[in-house]
């Protein structure tokens, strides 16, 4: 557990503190939340993929529930901005509930099931028959709430507990239980561990995070149709980073996501007319020679990444 | 408390803007839009020749001109043609040696930063964030298709630079708290199917046709058209019956079963609403199931004349009626090309881009003028007198889309479109014949015809 | 109306079967998620809607040419990066990442090469008027693409259950492992399949401008979540059971624009949930379940 | 002297990082029955894996019929009529005649034919259900056919990974007298298992522990070697 703190302080605390300060420095303050916004949910998808090999294709649908759940609780509640982020991360929540039966199914399965759930999560919301409760395809305007320098702070303190939690899944003995899970559920069942609890906790704790990031992306950003809450490239992006840093440790995602999201925004800034090219290229490159993420460099030469 | 001194302040000068009539009396009369408006294209070249101030202190070495656009995604077929329009409005006013800028007195040349969102909203976000705050445009234009477009107005706001938005019709985008927005070439969703719900209940009614079905695609653009024509149509005294109402999500493909279900309400009048995809797939499907129905209007057939043509054919669209935008009406502009010579331009630029000439393509050239004339006459780049500017234009532009004119939160309310029916010409060519409303009528509505 | 949307709902099927075939394939022989077959899809409608435009070919004789030719491109891109691929840790997981990639790549070039506008090919080309059928008005265009599915299907089949290769085929989707230790050419017989899929999805392109109105190079999306929906309801790995799967999927969805039609989307995704909660294996397969 | 049919000299190989074999060697000739007795991880799967070519050789060298087939994939070498039947042994989805007829995938069909007949009469209780699939056959069952299936193939040597994993004490004799009946037809055997009762089959026998060779030499020098004796029978 203190190696936990430890890897909290030397690595969590640097970044958070380099986010806190960047918009003194950098003005673009959108894209240093959408960095922020980025690591929450590559974290998020840590907790349930890396460290129990889920791969919540359909993550954005918690992204989704967390965004409307803010913006239901503005709209209908009148609810200040911190009351409207608990309804996003209760509504994640209860999402999550709703779809922890998936954990039934494996692999290529569970992906596909759950992008299926985040679809139809999507479909209802933007139904017009709902256009009285949530505007249907109609969008949300929030900005009553609008307060673009207290969301980051908001975003910064959800990452904060984020990384704390990893910190502590990578070196608790909960945590080593979910990944002895990963590796072989049968014998991990033999070892006394209780599988289905372990990995239901991890899931809520995934949906939880995702939705808390969908809450305050809302928040930040105000005026958004549908579509954009439960635009599926969140979820790509989230795997992707985490992949690409290595997953089941607290740097990887890390360095996932500043390195690629970072080039993400220099292709599409310095090359725009062939943006989504180079963008692709690169996925496949870093599948076939880097499959098991940036970690694995450090960790195939016998260190211990945190 | 400051913010909302601010925001007071904002809304006194929307009003100012909007009532520009009452506005210009109380103003000296070089300071009217019509100094520096009427013709400013030969002014400016007068000028040019009749020595401009050379180094005015302070002229900036180019006018920076933000842009977003999708290349890639769903918008991407709204977006392109967009884009394009306005880089070939650009690169025809550089040749020119660039757009009159009236407070340096002389012409700059225009930089057009345009970055591609790939139809990602939260890419869209930061790239307008980073058009705004990195490369510090002077002008900056939304992306088109609603949902993109979304994304950037409240950036804009907080950043109280003013949004030049090409054809994002939502109709939340535009209220009288939010000065930094205007919508400059496509009718907000609200009013735009005036003439159409007019005619249903005027002409159409008359020729005993009041059974009318609405089918539309479940998204912001046709779900706000859906909505005002529904609320017209029920209005009290109105001779029109809703027989079908249906909304459908904007991905459907295929309208067979959905065309026997509108066949079974028994209707006279077929409304279909959707994007250039939907209307394609539902005219193809309707063709093909042998069904009759004695009006059918859609859209697209007069927004994207040529792709809807490619794709439907003919025989598939003759009968049908449509909006008549620029496409197939033409208004006299005072200021840019005629609709024929900017086609002329398109096709010359663009032929083998795969990005079919249309209304979009019109709307992101008819941009680019409203951007010339409010550089020509505004006061300064400070944005809300660029706003001034934008607003000072409102129903004195007029270019080959018709009258330019903003409504007091800056949606777009002129340039209405009338309605027309198709007929083919030539061998595989269609004109239209406007029906409504009878000041632009040039024939009569045939029914029964589809 | 509830005839109407039943018939056309498994014409329909049967091109949804197609659609979904390639990608079931590729799944049940390699077990990689081809996250780019909605693109290889829209590949193909590019191709028959080229062929016909530029040289006037009937998409009917286009078919056989993009069956051959994106087998043969099938080829190289499985050498490329499918046995890389399949030597990682966690290759079924790792293939939606990669395949997500080459959608991104294919798009882009598309969008470079065809433009954005919508293309497609007259309805017409493939018959004229409505076709009736058991009392139902049916386009011809529709029946003719619902017949080269059924036809696509039989020979996939017997591919599959007819032929030695076939045998070898199923070998490797039994049991990979197995396989390999049993001598058989585990990359000939992939590479095979995946070619196949290939070919199958281009020539669900060809047909797809009759039975989805246009094609765009951003359709690949949508094409994707139908082709899930489709081989999950039946069963990932058998064509059988994606036949099955593309009827079901064909019929509910008709049946949901008749009764419900803005709900219509939302219940092909309802029906993949309950499938896999209620029977993991789709309605005709094995265990996928795990502990 | 008899000629040599399988030769592997020096052989090391492991999972990732983890090594198994260390520098582990053996020898089969033409027609001989060798048994490799090794308990649970003694790296028995391992080493039958490297020989068949399902995991690389990381060092060593591997000569099937003089030649060199240390760098062949596991089809070209069954090509070169050495098959292999894992501890699976068959492909439960599907049909019995399908299974062997993967097998038999390199013989000429013709060939084949007549080879099944043959099959089918050795092992009847396949015969009846030629159309059924394999995941309906009891386990005694399944592995008879893992036995057909392999023989189909008409090796000249035939690799088993304990044939008798998961068998009751009756299947494992039925196996056992199943295997019996081909020694001395030309084909040789190469079984790995912990159970001794295959020693009954056995010409020769090799002890693997701990990835190395302990003991090679007939059965009855095995009985002589008291520790060797005490770790596989047991006291009794």
């Amino acid at each position: 557990m203190r190696r936990g703190v430890r890897e909290f302080v030397t690595v969590a605390l640097p970044l958070l503190a380099a986010l806190a300060l960047a918009p003194l420095f950098y003005s673009n303050e959108l894209l240093l939340f959408n960095f922020i916004m980025f690591l929450i949910l590559a974290q998020g998808l840590n907790a349930i993929y890396g460290f129990t090999g889920y791969l919540p294709f359909g993550y954005v649908g918690f992204f989704g529930a967390g965004a409307y759940g803010f913006a239901l609780a503005v709209m209908h509640l009148n609810a200040s901005p911190l009351l409207a982020m608990a309804c996003a991360g209760v509504a994640a929540l209860v999402l999550g509930v709703v779809l922890t039966p998936l954990l039934r199914l494996s692999g290529a399965y569970f992906a596909i099931a759950n992008l299926a759930a985040a679809q139809a999560v999507y479909q209802v919301i933007s139904n017009p028959a709902l256009q009285d409760v949530t505007k249907g395809p109609y969008g949300v305007t929030l900005s009553s709430v609008f307060a673009p320098a207290l969301s980051y702070g908001v975003a910064l303190i959800i990452l904060a507990a984020t990384l704390a939690l990893i910190a502590w899944l990578r070196n608790a003995r909960f945590g080593l239980a979910l990944q002895a899970i990963r590796e072989d559920p049968v014998s991990a069942a033999m070892a006394g561990v209780a599988v289905v609890r372990g990995r239901t906790i991890a899931w809520l704790l995934s949906a939880l995070i995702a939705g808390l990031a969908g809450g305050v992306f809302a928040w930040h950003i105000s005026v958004f149709y549908p579509e954009t809450a439960f635009d599926l490239s969140f979820s790509i992006f989230a795997i992707v980073f985490t992949l690409f840093g290595g997953a089941a440790t607290q740097l990887g995602p890390i360095l996932g996501v500043l390195l690629l999201y970072g080039l993400y925004n220099v292709i599409g800034i310095t090359v725009p007319q062939y943006f989504q090219l180079i963008y692709g290229v690169l996925i496949v490159l870093l599948v076939l020679f880097l499959p098991d993420g940036l970690a694995s460099l450090a960790t195939r030469r016998g260190f211990r990444v945190p | 408390m400051l913010r909302r001194v601010v925001v007071c302040l904002l809304a006194i000068a929307c009003m100012a803007g909007a009532r520009g009539a009452w506005a210009q009396q109380s103003r000296p009369a070089d300071e009217r839009l019509g100094g520096c408006f009427d013709g400013y294209l030969d002014k400016a070249q007068t000028e040019q020749a009749s020595a401009p101030q050379p180094g005015q202190p302070g002229a900036p070495a180019e006018i920076r001109i933000g842009h977003l656009h999708a290349s890639s995604g769903p918008y991407a077929s709204i977006s392109m043609p967009v884009y394009l329009g306005l880089k070939l409005w650009v690169e025809q006013m550089n040749a020119g040696g660039g757009a009159m800028v009236k407070p340096f007195g002389r012409k700059l040349p225009l930089r057009l930063i345009s970055y591609d969102d790939q139809s990602n909203p939260g890419t869209a976000a930061t790239l307008t964030n980073q058009l705004i705050t990195q490369d510090k445009v002077d002008l900056l234009i939304a992306d088109s298709g609603s949902v993109l477009t979304a994304v950037s107005v409240p950036i804009a706001r907080e950043h109280k630079m003013f949004l030049f938005d090409p054809t994002g019709t939502g109709a939340a985008f535009f209220s009288k708290d939010n000065p930094y927005i205007a919508l400059l070439a496509d009718p907000v969703s609200t009013v735009w199917p005036r003439f159409l719900w007019e005619f249903l209940k005027s002409d159409v009614a008359a020729a005993g046709l009041t059974r009318v079905a609405i089918l539309y695609s479940t998204n912001d653009f046709t779900g706000t058209q859906a909505a005002s024509i529904r609320a017209a149509l029920k209005a009290p005294g109105s001779p029109v019956q809703i027989v079908f109402d249906q909304g459908v999500p904007t991905s459907t493909s295929n309208y067979a079963v959905l065309i026997d279900n509108i066949a079974a309400a028994n209707p006279d009048v077929v409304l279909e609403l959707g994007y250039v995809g939907n209307d394609i797939a539902f005219l193809r499907n309707l063709q093909e199931s042998g069904k009759n129905f004695r009006m059918v209007f859609t859209l697209y057939p007069g927004i994207e004349t040529s792709t809807l043509l490619k794709n439907v054919g003919q025989s598939g669209l003759a009968g049908v009626f449509s909006y008549v935008t620029a496409l197939a009406y033409s208004y006299p502009p005072e200021v840019g090309m005629t609709l024929e010579q900017f086609r002329g331009s398109w096709e010359k630029a663009y032929a083998k881009s795969g990005v079919e000439f249309g209304w979009n393509a019109i709307a992101g050239y008819v941009t680019g003028l409203v951007l010339g004339q409010t550089l020509a006459c505004t006061d300064s780049l400070a944005q809300l007198d660029v706003r001034k500017s934008v607003f000072s234009l409102s129903g004195k532009l007029k270019t080959l889309i018709g009258t330019f004119e903003l409504n007091e939160q800056g949606a777009q309310i002129g340039e209405l479109t009338p309605i027309g029916q198709i007929a083919p010409e030539g061998k595989d060519g269609i004109h239209f014949t406007v029906v409504y409303p009878p000041a632009m009528a040039s024939g009569k509505p045939i029914f029964g015809a589809k | 109306m509830l005839a109407h949307a039943i018939l056309s709902g498994l014409v329909f099927g049967c091109y949804f079967t197609l659609v979904g075939l390639g990608l079931n394939l590729i799944f049940g022989v390699m077990r990689i998620v081809n996250l780019a077959h909605g693109d290889v899809v829209m590949l193909g409608a590019f191709a028959a809607f080229w062929l016909f435009a530029l040289i006037g070919l009937h998409p009917l004789i286009s078919s056989l040419i993009v069956l051959a030719i994106f087998a043969l491109l099938g080829l190289p891109v499985y050498y490329l990066v499918v046995p890389r691929l399949l030597a990682a840790r966690d290759s079924e997981m790792l293939s939606i990442i990669l395949f997500f990639g080459v959608q991104q790549i294919i798009e882009a070039i598309a969008t470079i090469a065809f433009g954005t506008s919508e293309r497609s090919i007259p309805g017409r080309v493939l018959g004229s008027g409505p076709l009736h059928l058991l009392g139902q008005a049916l386009p011809v265009a529709w029946v003719v693409s619902a017949a080269v599915s059924l036809l696509a299907v039989a020979l996939v089949y017997l591919y599959l259950y007819r032929s030695r290769v076939g045998t070898l085929t199923r070998a490797v989707m039994v049991n990979r492992d197995e396989a390999l230790a049993s001598g058989i050419d585990v990359h000939r017989v992939s590479a095979l399949a995946f070619g196949i899929g290939v070919a199958l999805a281009g020539l669900a392109g060809v047909f797809s401008p009759f039975m989805l109105g246009s094609a765009t190079p951003a359709m690949g999306g949508d094409v994707n979540l139908a082709a899930f929906a489709v081989i999950v309801i039946g069963s990932l790995g058998d064509p059988r059971g994606t036949m099955l799967g593309g009827l079901i999927y064909g019929v509910a969805l008709m049946l949901m624009q008749t009764y419900m039609s803005a709900w219509a989307n939302l219940l092909p995704n309802l029906l993949l949930i309950a499938v896999l909660l209620v029977r993991p294996t789709g309605l005709l397969g094995r265990q996928v379940r795990r502990a | 002297m008899a000629t040599e049919l399988l030769r592997a000299d020096d052989l090391s190989s492991g999972y990732g990082k983890v090594r198994v074999l260390w520098g582990t060697g053996l020898a089969v000739e033409a027609a001989e029955t060798v048994v490799l007795l090794g308990a649970n991880g003694a790296g028995k799967t391992t080493l039958l894996k490297v020989l068949i070519g399902l995991l690389p050789a990381w060092s060593g060298r591997i000569e099937f019929g003089h030649e060199d087939i240390t760098r062949l994939r596991p089809d070209q070498r069954v090509r070169r009529r050495m098959a292999y039947m894992s501890e699976l042994g068959v492909f439960p989805g599907l049909t019995i005649e399908e299974n062997l007829r993967i097998g038999g995938q390199f013989v000429p069909p013709a060939q084949l034919r007549a080879r099944m007949a043959e099959l089918f009469e050795t092992f009847p209780a396949l015969a009846g259900k030629r159309h059924a699939l394999a995941s309906s056959l009891s386990g005694g069952q399944r592995k008879m056919l893992g036995i057909a299936k392999a023989l189909a193939a008409d090796p000249l040597l035939l690799v088993m990974d304990e044939p008798s994993a998961g068998l009751s004490p009756l299947f494992v004799a039925e196996v056992i007298a199943v295997l019996r009946r081909f020694r001395g037809t030309g084909l040789a055997l190469l079984i790995a298992e912990q159970n001794v009762a295959f020693l009954d089959l056995a010409d020769r026998v090799y002890t693997l522990d701990g990835g190395r060779i302990g003991f090679s030499g007939t059965v009855a020098a095995l009985h002589q070697e008291d520790a060797l004796h005490r770790a596989y029978f047991g006291l009794g």
